[in-house]
């Protein structure tokens, strides 16, 4: 087991790893039992994977307070591959080569301390969201499948965020996209969820073919998918093109992107987002705000080694970014139902995360993902939370005065508001801020590098897009809690609800302090104010040698604080934003109807969603689908029926020869053996007559014979 | 004459097991095999033939004194004193009746059914140890040899009951089979606790066995062994009491169903070897569980040498024998006047559904209590 | 005085089994064919028998457990084969051996 | 002529008759009764041979027992008079007289081969003590398996004859 783990950390070590194995596991064995067992199982089943989850959470707990408290963490754990002599907890799935290690699709677990963040995360949520469906799911026919499900979803992501392979993050990416088609469709008799868990599927497929692309330039190009050797074989390949990265590097970096924007739901491929709200609420809050469209982000994360190689593809991930946070914004504002404004506002946070990420600002890329995955799931469920209460009404325009009706959801649900909305001391504010900072001063490549600055004007427009996206979600977040909570109730619905049960309240509680306090270094080093980008001493920036080629993950020095100018910034947006607010809707100064009339053509563009679904309808699927059909019908005509009948002419001419063959050989052959059957039964049956005595009567004889033999001739 | 035939193969076959065994007759004639063994047979067959004919005589006349004095009447006295001799009168009537044999019957087996029948019985008196020494055939398997013995009067009557072409007979004596084929099972298990109890076949050894015990009882195996034995007893007795035919259980020959059952078409000498087969048989199994269970020849409350040593003393033991046997042949008149006769499947169901597990259940304790 | 000769028994069980053997093969009644066999098993214990006891004592006890055995066989299969002959005669009305023939042909 | 050579010709006579009789009766139970003379000749002959025990197992298990079984089978199944088929019997005899035949020049072509067995010496004296035989039957070294699997036969054999025998709708239906 040496070998293993031979690190500095001296006490990390084989437990460890089994402790990982059994966070991975416990969900899949949840779900194991579940699927089959579980509408036998008393309460249908719901505690086991809600336990599996709350075991996976501890575990998942300690392996982050081991890597929190450590003094010196090194980021990747360069040893956590397999050892040559595959001792230990890899799995060797194929081997292309000989040698073990170089170039085998093996299933390792790499834990650092990006690990060690989702790891939290993703238990975290997904156990509250486990205990939140309890009270949300209460009574549907299918409760025990959904739990099945759900420890589905909570296995592939726990394996998408443990892998050390490409390729097995391919393969948890596809299960993750599998488990999601599931749970969106989990009310499949609605034609819309049925449509929108299918448009899911295949939009976020389009991202992965680009991905699936990339892969495969790397792996011509590396001959690995282990993520350390990647980075080892780019770095070597840098020195070897003269320290300048190849070409190819970029457009595979780009390739790989597409897969995130497909699951982050980035722009172009944002569309399958606001309607996969039509499943669950909680499996809105799992994977819609914590988890699968973070895998994307996370994706980046685990690659960014490589991508730092390639300044103009990370041009290309921060505009993407800026513009979808946005774009994703403008739409929110505009909505009226209470998921859908959700729906918006996670594509818009997901933008601020990639834009961060392509702005070169790890730490704050992911602290951002952590702090959203507190508060948008605090969202979520809430918001769930709301309609349960409201008997399934989700427009926010029948909504209204539920503060008193609802108290712990509406102040759940304010504290995640002002975390979002970047207010300072909660947790929104500290990645936000980190966020406009990283816009600020964009890093997108390794300074060793000394490649020229590419984009040079573009590199403004982030930091032109994010403050603004910022004071659009704190408009319309406040917005929304105003509209929902706030005044007076304006249906009955509003006026007969009732605050959800405990196990729907905990879970929101809960999330609610993470909400407020989930992202501040107070928490970590009793400091409120001292380290902003905190985050960037748990997760590093990679480093380039371009002497040695060696990327490493050495511990930063510079992040204690980015000046006043991004808290400025954050400031006056929030302050702005949540202002705008309440001036439209808490006090009526303006009326939203009037100011809507007023740019009533841009108004309609924004309602309708800048008609994207529409323009992808129109130009892409339906000629796709036409060309598709006429193109299917002449390859059917020509190509298939030909294939078929020159087989049908081929086959004829063989069986004529066969039949022959068959008529006179074969034939004969059993007739043949018919026949002798025939003579030798004939000669059987003589003996065979079925009367009892004859066959006495031969017994005795023979016996007679017998001994006559034995006593005459021998 | 045929009839004659088998009881004398009977006796040779039963001389011929005696083996290393003491009798008296074979004392008087030189034990060994050759024609003093034969002779010794035929005197013994001659001795046994007369005490199980005598023997019938007096019961028919018991019997009907007893079943006169239970229905308050008097019962034949005018023939003798108290009417004993009526019975032999009635016997010489019979030998002197005309021998009928129906015109349709089976003239061989007809003839030798009550051959047959009588042969067990004359051949089983044959075992009976009157005393330490009077007896015809100590054989070492008795018990054995004596149930083999008495299951062959099945065969017999059988025989009888198809030879007579009669559907009655027919009715009878397949009755009479079944019944006596069942009941041997309850009867041999209880006759295994006795051999059990005194690890012999031979009912000389466990009659010598039962002496000199408490107060010269306290051996008897009902006493030695009373929680399983006496129950045990108690089932031997009915099962015997079936074995003969006797009410309650005389189905075979029930007057009122099947006129007089397997020996309906029997008249005159042929008639009589039946009745003396029934009445002697009664004694029989009377005697056999007295070997067995009640002490034999030992008289209670006298040592045991009493009955030993001198002619008189084994004439005494005889005696003694007799009276015992005697006593339960009694209950066995007292019962037939005093219960009705049963159903055939209530015959079934008492003999298998409860003599023969309280049978195993006794056969099982003893075992025990042996072992103990 | 000279005993029995040996073959003498045995001349007396051969004419017994081949009584045997005349009756099951000949007789068309399945009862008379049991019977057949019963005689057939009878000839082969005397055999056992006369064998063991002209061997001696231990052979004579040989002899009489395997003539025991044979007796408990017999028993079994007389009880057996006639319950099956009752069957046979309660469902084809029948008890020759070649009426039962539902699988022939 | 010695008792015993008598008794072996009137036992011989009963079993081969009676052994003649259920071959040639015509009735069923006439059958039933020849077979059950031969089977007390062949009890005589293990008197005579010194096999007591078997003896008597024979009066018990056979003529009491198997016996009466027959003859109820014969009862419950119609009378059966059968004609006398002669050339069955001569075709049968053919091949019985062929068996009797070479089991005789078998027995008696034995020359040397009789191991340990004395044709003339006559039966065992004393005879087969009815202890001993019991002893072999309990012996681990002689019997006891045997025993033990005949035990299991007759369990065997009686439930099997329970089951058979209480077949639904039997006869007559």
């Amino acid at each position: 087991m040496q070998g293993l783990m031979q690190t500095d950390w001296g006490l990390f070590g084989d437990d460890h790893l089994r402790l990982m194995l059994c966070i991975l596991l416990l969900p899949l064995m949840a779900f194991a039992v579940q699927i089959f067992f579980g509408a036998k199982l008393p309460r249908r089943g719901d505690w086991l994977p809600t336990v599996a989850m709350g075991g996976a959470f501890v575990l998942a707990l300690s392996l982050f307070m081991t890597a929190v408290q450590h003094p010196d963490p090194t980021l990747f754990l360069h040893s956590a591959r397999p050892p040559a002599d595959e001792d230990g907890l890899a799995w060797n799935w194929l081997w292309s080569k000989g040698t073990p290690g170089k170039g085998n699709f093996v299933f390792a677990i790499l834990f650092d301390n990006l690990t060690a963040v989702m790891l939290l995360v993703v238990t975290l949520v997904s156990f509250l969201v486990h205990v939140f469906s309890m009270g949300y799911m209460k009574g549907d026919p299918r409760y025990p499948r959904f739990f099945a499900y759900l420890g589905l979803f909570s296995f592939s992501m726990l394996g998408l965020v443990l892998t050390s392979n490409f390729l097995f993050l391919l393969i948890f990416w596809e299960l993750v996209g599998l488990s999601s088609y599931l749970l969106i469709g989990f009310w499949f008799e609605k034609p819309s969820a049925a449509n929108a868990c299918k448009k899911a599927f295949l939009t976020t497929r389009v991202g992965d073919t680009g991905m699936l692309i990339g892969m495969m330039m790397i792996w011509w190009n590396f001959r690995t998918f282990d993520f350390v050797e990647i980075f080892e074989k780019a770095g070597q390949a840098v020195i070897a093109n003269g320290g300048v990265p190849p070409g190819w590097m970029t457009i595979a970096a780009i390739l790989v992107f597409m897969g995130p924007i497909g699951k982050s739901a980035q722009f172009p491929l944002h569309v399958w987002l606001p309607d996969a709200m039509e499943g669950p609420t909680p499996v809105s809050a799992l994977i819609h705000a914590a988890t699968m469209v973070a895998a994307g982000v996370y994706l980046v994360g685990r690659m960014f080694p490589f991508f730092m190689f390639a300044p103009d593809a990370m041009l290309v991930v921060a505009l993407v970014g800026a513009f979808t946070a946005l774009f994703a914004a403008t739409i929110g504002i505009t909505q009226f139902d209470i998921k859908k404004v959700l729906a918006y506002s996670t594509i818009s946070q997901l933008g601020f995360m990639v834009a961060a990420l392509g702005c070169g600002a790890l730490g704050a890329g992911l602290m951002h993902l952590m702090t959203h995955a507190w508060f948008k799931a605090c969202l979520f469920l809430g918001s769930g939370s709301v309609i349960h209460g409201m008997h399934h009404e989700q427009d926010m325009r029948k909504m209204g005065g539920l503060r008193r009706r609802m108290p712990i959801t509406y102040l759940t649900m304010l504290a995640s508001t002002l975390a979002i909305a970047g207010v300072p001391l909660f947790s929104g504010f500290y990645s936000k801020d980190a966020i406009v900072a990283a816009t600020l001063h964009p890093a997108p490549g390794y300074e060793s590098l000394a490649l020229p600055h590419a984009g040079g004007l573009l590199w403004s427009l982030p930091r032109l897009l994010i403050p603004l996206a910022a004071l659009m979600t704190a408009f319309y977040m406040f917005r929304l809690v105003i509209m929902t909570f706030h005044g007076t109730p304006r249906s009955g619905e509003a006026e007969r609800a009732h605050e959800s049960p405990s196990n729907m309240t905990v879970p929101l509680l809960v999330l609610g302090l993470l909400a407020v306090l989930g992202g501040s270094p107070w928490l970590f080093n009793g400091d409120f104010l001292g380290k902003h980008i905190w985050f960037n001493g748990l997760v590093h920036n990679p480093v380039f040698d371009a002497a040695s080629g060696i990327v490493s993950f050495p511990e930063q020095v510079g992040h204690e604080g980015h000046g006043w100018a991004p808290l400025i910034i954050s400031l006056v947006v929030a302050g702005s934003g949540i202002l705008l607010a309440f001036l439209f809707y808490q006090w009526k100064v303006f009326r939203p109807e009037k100011v809507a009339a007023a740019i009533a053509p841009i108004y309609k563009a924004v309602y309708n969603k800048y008609w994207i679904d529409e323009f992808y309808l129109r130009f892409i699927v339906r000629p796709l689908v036409f060309h598709w059909n006429v193109f299917c019908a002449a390859f059917d005509k020509y190509v298939v029926d030909g294939v078929v009948n020159g087989v049908g002419r081929t086959a004829r001419r063989l069986a004529d020869g066969q039949g022959w063959f068959d008529k006179n050989i074969v034939d004969g052959l059993v007739n043949l053996a018919a026949f002798l059957t025939q003579v030798f039964g004939a000669i059987a049956r003589i003996f065979q007559t079925g009367y009892l005595q004859h066959y006495i009567t031969l017994l005795a004889g023979g016996a007679t014979a017998v001994l006559v033999i034995f006593y005459w001739f021998l | 004459m045929i009839s004659a035939l088998p009881p004398a193969a009977a006796i040779f076959l039963a001389q011929g097991t005696g083996g290393e065994s003491r009798s008296l007759f074979r004392d008087l004639f030189g034990a060994g095999s050759g024609w003093g063994s034969f002779a010794s047979a035929v005197l013994g067959f001659a001795v046994v033939f007369a005490v199980a004919s005598a023997l019938p005589v007096l019961f028919t006349w018991a019997e009907r004194r007893v079943s006169g004095r239970m229905q308050q009447r008097r019962g034949p006295n005018r023939v003798g004193p108290f009417g004993l001799v009526q019975a032999v009168a009635d016997g010489v009537k019979l030998m002197f009746k005309e021998d009928i044999i129906p015109a349709n019957a089976e003239r061989f087996l007809f003839a030798l059914a009550p051959g047959l029948v009588l042969a067990g019985m004359i051949a089983a008196f044959a075992l009976i140890p009157f005393s330490e020494r009077a007896i015809v055939v100590d054989a070492p398997l008795g018990v054995y040899l004596l149930a083999a013995l008495l299951s062959l009067q099945v065969l017999g009557v059988v025989m009888a009951g198809w030879a007579s072409n009669n559907k009655w007979s027919l009715l009878g004596a397949m009755r009479e089979a079944a019944q006596m084929v069942s009941y041997e099972i309850p009867m041999g298990i209880c006759l295994l606790i006795g051999v059990l109890s005194f690890s012999t076949l031979s009912l000389r050894e466990m009659s010598l066995a039962q002496a000199d015990g408490w107060l010269n009882v306290g051996n008897w195996l009902i006493f030695r062994n009373p929680l399983f034995a006496f129950p045990a007893f108690v089932v031997l007795y009915v099962a015997l009491l079936a074995n003969t035919k006797r009410a309650p259980f005389d189905l075979p020959e029930a007057e009122s169903e099947l006129v007089s059952g397997f020996h309906t078409e029997y008249s005159g000498i042929r008639f009589s070897f039946f009745f003396l087969e029934e009445y002697a048989s009664m004694f029989l199994v009377s005697a056999l569980a007295v070997c067995m269970f009640l002490g034999g020849w030992n008289i209670p409350f006298l040592p045991g040498s009493v009955v030993t040593g001198s002619v008189g003393a084994e004439i005494l033991a005889a005696l003694v024998l007799i009276v015992k046997s005697f006593a339960l042949v009694f209950v066995m008149i007292w019962l037939r006047w005093t219960l009705p006769r049963i159903r055939i499947d209530q015959v079934m169901n008492l003999c298998y559904k409860y003599l023969t597990p309280i049978a195993f259940v006794c056969l099982i304790g003893t075992c025990w209590w042996e072992l103990r | 005085m000279s005993p029995v000769p040996l073959h003498w028994y045995l001349a007396v069980a051969f004419l017994l089994f081949v009584l045997g053997l005349l009756v099951v093969l000949s007789r068309r009644n399945l009862i008379y064919i049991l019977m057949g066999v019963e005689l057939i098993l009878n000839a082969s214990s005397l055999v056992f028998v006369a064998f063991g006891s002209y061997r001696g004592a231990k052979g004579l006890l040989d002899g009489t457990v395997i003539g025991t055995f044979i007796v408990v066989l017999a028993a079994a299969e007389a009880t057996i084969a006639l319950a099956i002959v009752l069957n046979i005669f309660g469902t084809f009305h029948s008890v020759r051996p070649e009426d039962p023939n539902l699988l022939k042909e | 002529m010695s008792a015993e050579i008598l008794a072996f010709l009137v036992l011989a006579t009963a079993t081969v008759a009676g052994g003649v009789v259920t071959l040639w009766s015509r009735y069923v139970v006439h059958s039933a009764f020849g077979l059950m003379l031969s089977l007390l000749g062949v009890a005589g002959f293990y008197v005579l041979l010194g096999s007591d025990f078997l003896a008597v197992t024979q009066v018990v298990v056979y003529v009491g027992g198997v016996v009466v079984l027959y003859l109820f089978g014969v009862m419950l199944t119609p009378p059966d008079r059968e004609e006398r088929s002669i050339r069955r019997i001569a075709v049968a005899g053919i091949f019985a007289v062929a068996a009797l035949v070479v089991l005789l020049k078998a027995v008696f072509g034995m020359e040397g081969r009789w191991y340990g067995v004395d044709p003339d010496r006559g039966p065992a004296s004393g005879g087969a003590v009815i202890r001993e035989v019991g002893n072999a039957f309990m012996d681990k070294e002689a019997y006891l398996l045997p025993f033990e699997i005949a035990s299991v036969l007759l369990l065997v054999a009686l439930v099997g004859a329970v089951f058979i025998a209480r077949r639904e709708g039997g006869r007559g239906s």
